[in-house]
């Protein structure tokens, strides 16, 4: 299989269901002609042309919601936030509009529509630049949320999102843009809403998504050497709806459990998973769930706090150690 | 296709004789009825047992802006988006006064289900896509629709309406920039009634004019009297024949005055009788009421029929939404996400 | 003590600290010559005048960032929002205006500034109008946040939030202006930070704040009269900084717990009490924490089905009476 | 107090001998020293081992705008508000260039101790507010700025900038609609150098003339050549009596450009080398230099010292930078909040 990156992965998506749709099309700030901010939707305006590779100008309440209403006239928008962390001026459009419209209306409209960019912290950018929007809109029913976690997840997850009837909160990550993995070149789908265990183990479940999947494997592998300790890494893929049945299963085999969360831990999804999921597994932890998250405070511009905040393959291997008491 | 539409009756209301003046007569007709259903609804609402609740809007007074947009609205083709104060243009529009009034009581049989209330009217199957409660969020939406039909190539347009006080939302001059930008085929039009809740215009815009919000973006702007039928057809007609040429979009001021208080909660301490006693001699329904006399197409005996016909609608939607059903507690869980998950396709 | 409501309560808190101190000053929408959307503000231009009671337009994002700019400058601003569901539409303004530019100043800035309005469901105001928004700002460090409870608890921490230094989040709640409570006529303020319990109880710990704090005290008159159990109610008053201590007391003392919570409960704060707290309580508990929250889907307009999304007291007896296997 | 102000050099820097012109040498070697301050962090960003991180936004051939806004701001009194493209104006008001610097290289020493990085830079106490990344964001804090100063009437204005894409952020119209409804004395300014990242003006604005994206608010808007400093000086001083006296906001388009790209990652693809060269034409600093020679205000032997005066200060300033300490972990948890919690006051 070939290896590409996290951004082709992202660019094949958005290319094959826009050459299988004459209704799906691209929407957003330097999309078309400058290729991309982050050169994911490089070449789509040559091939597709400026209807259906648009620049916007710098107005995301404006452009997303444009797109929700093109999906309720039957379109079926992808709209760029060149970050997530601008979709905060937009976030009536989304938490209103997307959420509630198909709910007000007694179910009169579809809402087709995936809203997509970088989440989280990448390099340097500070507290404005580097916000984690995944629990924001993983708390809102109406709402759809999707975090993979390599190239070839990302391919049929957002395939799988551009077919969806439904608003879909589709979160990058800037800094993963450049991973490499295999994608097969026959065309496939992934579905939507269910968890996948990225490495069997026996000793302690690591729950995580997006860019800490690759923290929690590197984690695994060094418990193993280091500690004799067999982690399962759990990849949730899906944040809404959340896919309680694998995890619960996990935690049952495993008894123990870690939540790796780049978010603050206060009302986080690490958070909304301990809700969701703690009763049910209650009698079979055989220590509390054990939690790594960033710190509770905005994010440093300096390269070295901003490290030391967010969670680390050390905080990980200490949070496991714990729950293992050893 | 008529260059203004025809307004459709609900079955069973008999036609008025006389065929000339027909069109004038059923517009005036639709007036009536509009007026009579918010009057209605404002007695329903302030009734003890109160039967209908939350936010209720009431467009008694503006009603020559919706009617007159429906004249010129192309079903199956055009869009409509409107703030939360959404009954007139609803019924305007086609929507049956019994599922309007059943939405208002909250019943399966409302225009959603009882799950939106009375900011939230949609009727998908006409282009009526709402009834939205939040100042200003749906002006994008607007040029979406608006995206859509020039995406489409259908030849439609997007009425895209708001009240003054929405001016004064970002979301306004976001969507304004994007319409023109991307020459997309919406009319803006402000519903200038005066007043954003307690606030008269002068105090909330520091721009006077309603139709000069709209400068800035290489767009036509106009001002218009809101409350003449027959300008409000006129312009909106030669507006949507600028959008579907491909011009891009339009700013229109339809300048107008509510009877009512802002919602039902609103004293209306702000207002003088002066004022309000004034602003009864503009009503349109009798200013087209009015024209039609002089012109010789109505007389008493047809005016009192059109009274019975709206009276006998509204009370047959009181009494159809009274007997509807509530919803069932399984229907929290409905029209919530159109797919079941875990999904692939 | 004279028995007042909790509106005049919040009117009593403004005009004594406007009093007390020249820049302060009230904007917002209707609070000036409409004395208020619901009557908070009533009389407060008759007597500050127009400079300092202002009424804006319907501009929340630019108003309240306004009263950022105007707080860098050493005013103390009160922002009243009509709901705070509308602060959706200016989210960018207090999620990184008001938390970060302190941090991102290296300290350079105070913000003393306080947002307030009515937070959650009231009666039959559809999904747009029926926001909690609770979890969303308590998320987020550089923000504090504030739910009182009762007339007594709004005045004494409305006036502690006025004079506090920190951008603060005071969430009221449309449905409580009306309740009335004793207020004492001498002055007073209450701490931001510090729990309150409400009731005395041995069995299990009720942990409830704003709306749900009454009925969480008439369940637990019901759990005492017809089944027996003393319950403790522990009002939390401050979301952030959360008063853990009290918490973990409680839960201590009575082995069980039940948080409720009007909210969605993944990634609400009744997640977030979860996540900071079960840790520490793990070995104390007799029973795995019980839940009370709102249903998970949007707010309808039906009074019958917004009812039955919302908590209530049969819930709460209900899920009390689960963790105590009753 | 004098018209315009002095540029204040920092010690040690010898003032050029003639006394004629000397304002005017002290603001072009103002000019010089931001300029030499922005390629040498381009060259630091963008050398091995690179020191600087983040977004990063240079300044370079915009220096005329900030250095005339210095020129009229009355620090103690007036206030300033910019977006992310801050460094210009930051020197222009007296930041000294190794804090500068130093915050560049996310130092403890940095004007916002290495927390806030380039798009941050902040001095409280010449009124200095920032450095705002979000993209309009900042603009209704100017108007609170100017709130401010009506409020407690110490008869400031707070001067605020952006860009030209910022135009398109709904802030920007509830910003200015306040802003003249309460009179405020704000400038609003944008510093329109033709690009939005890589969008074209005429793709990001429906209206081209960008100085009418300010009607419809009724204030006074106007577009100036940003890249004539005595233009800038001139207009701002103007605008600044105008908002000072009480009459409320004034909008005026700054028309600039940048010599280099959006950000460090900006291949410049967009961008003819034909265009570049024309505006090297235009350079701010060239302007000025040559008004200067012509008045006889400025020979070789002068400018050499200038040169090599902003070159030694920029040295000092990386090595100051480059010696000073990251900050230690303990503060990451300062500076969030101002207050100990739980608090009683
Ligand atoms: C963003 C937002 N802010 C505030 C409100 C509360 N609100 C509802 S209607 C209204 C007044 C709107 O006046 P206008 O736009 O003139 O419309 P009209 O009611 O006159 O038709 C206000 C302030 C809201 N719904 N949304
Ligand atoms: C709300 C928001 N959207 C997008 C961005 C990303 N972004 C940063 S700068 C920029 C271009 C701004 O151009 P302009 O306003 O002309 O300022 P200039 O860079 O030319 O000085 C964009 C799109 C942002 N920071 N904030
Ligand atoms: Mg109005
Ligand atoms: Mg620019």
């Amino acid at each position: 299989m070939p290896e590409i990156q996290l951004r082709e992965a992202l660019r094949q998506a958005m290319t094959e269901e826009m050459d299988r749709d004459p209704n799906v099309f691209l929407l957003g700030e330097e999309v078309a002609e400058y290729n991309g901010a982050y050169k994911v939707s490089e070449g789509m305006l040559a091939r597709f042309g400026p209807e259906r590779v648009i620049d916007t100008p710098i107005s995301e309440a404006g452009f997303s919601g444009l797109g929700l209403g093109a999906a309720m006239c039957g379109l079926r928008p992808i709209v760029e936030f060149m970050s997530w962390s601008f979709s905060l001026v937009c976030m009536d459009q989304l938490m209103n509009n997307a959420a509630n419209i198909r709910y007000m209306s007694g179910g009169q409209f579809k809402l087709p529509i995936v809203f997509r960019g970088g989440n989280g912290i990448a390099h340097q950018l500070a507290a404005t630049h580097s916000h984690r929007v995944d629990a924001i809109f993983a708390r809102v029913p109406g709402l759809v949320v999707i975090a993979p976690s390599n190239p070839y997840d990302a391919k049929g997850l957002l395939k799988s999102a551009i077919r969806c009837d439904d608003p879909v909160i589709f979160l990058e990550s800037e800094i993963m843009l450049a991973d490499k993995g295999e994608v097969p070149q026959e065309e496939y789908t992934l579905p939507i809403g269910v968890a996948d265990i990225k490495r069997q183990g026996t000793d302690v479940t690591l729950i995580c998504w997006s860019k800490m999947v690759k923290l929690c494997m590197n984690a695994a592998q060094e418990l193993e050497q280091q500690h004799g300790i067999d982690a399962e890494v759990l990849d949730l893929r899906t944040l809404r709806p959340l896919d309680e049945q694998t995890v619960i299963q996990s935690i049952r085999k495993t008894h123990r459990c870690v939540i790796v969360d780049e978010d603050w831990s206060y009302c986080g999804i690490g958070a909304g998973i301990m809700e969701r999921i703690y009763k049910k597994v209650f009698d079979d932890l055989d220590a509390p769930i054990g939690r790594v998250s960033s710190e509770d405070v905005p994010v440093p511009y300096n390269h070295y706090l901003e490290l030391a905040m967010q969670p680390s393959v050390e905080k990980v291997i200490a949070a496991v150690r714990e729950v293992c008491y050893v | 296709m008529a260059v203004v539409n025809e307004v459709e009756k609900p079955p069973g209301v008999k036609v008025t004789p006389s065929v000339a003046g027909q069109e004038e007569r059923k517009r005036l007709w639709m007036m009536m009825l509009i007026r009579r259903f918010e009057e209605r609804t404002y007695q329903e609402y302030t009734k003890p047992g109160q039967r209908i609740g939350g936010f209720c809007h009431l467009y008694s007074g503006q009603e020559a802006v919706a009617v007159g947009i429906a004249a010129v609205f192309q079903k199956g083709k055009d869009y409509l988006f409107n703030g939360y104060r959404d009954h007139g243009h609803s019924l305007a529009l086609g929507m049956d006064a019994k599922p309007a009034m059943a939405e208002l009581f909250g019943r399966t049989t409302g225009c959603s289900k009882g799950k939106g209330g009375s900011m939230h009217f949609f009727q998908a199957e006409v282009g009526n896509l709402g009834g939205h409660g939040i100042v200003g969020a749906h002006i994008p939406l607007g040029t979406g629709a608006a995206f859509a039909c020039k995406y489409k190539k259908t030849g439609g347009v997007c009425f895209t309406l708001f009240g003054d006080g929405a001016v004064n939302q970002g979301t306004h001059n976001e969507a304004l920039n994007l319409a023109s930008l991307l020459k997309l085929p919406v009319i803006f039009i402000i519903e200038n009634n005066g007043l954003a809740m307690g606030t008269q215009v002068a105090r909330h815009s520091a721009e006077k004019d309603l139709s000069k919000r709209g400068l800035g973006y290489a767009m036509p702007t106009k001002s218009i009297d809101g409350n003449d039928l027959d300008i409000v057809i006129s312009e909106m007609k030669s507006a949507a024949d600028y959008c579907r040429a491909g011009n891009g979009p339009m700013y229109i001021c339809a300048n107008t005055y509510r009877f009512r208080g802002h919602s039902m909660s609103d004293p209306l301490k702000y207002r003088t009788k002066e004022e309000a006693e004034k602003a009864r001699l503009r009503d349109p329904i009798v200013i087209y009421e009015n024209r039609l006399r002089e012109k010789r197409l109505l007389d008493d005996a047809t005016l009192e029929d059109m009274e019975g016909e709206v009276a006998a609608i509204v009370n047959e939607a009181v009494q159809f939404a009274d007997q509807s059903p509530h919803p069932e507690l399984a229907d929290l869980y409905k029209d919530i996400l159109a797919e079941q998950y875990p999904l692939q396709k």
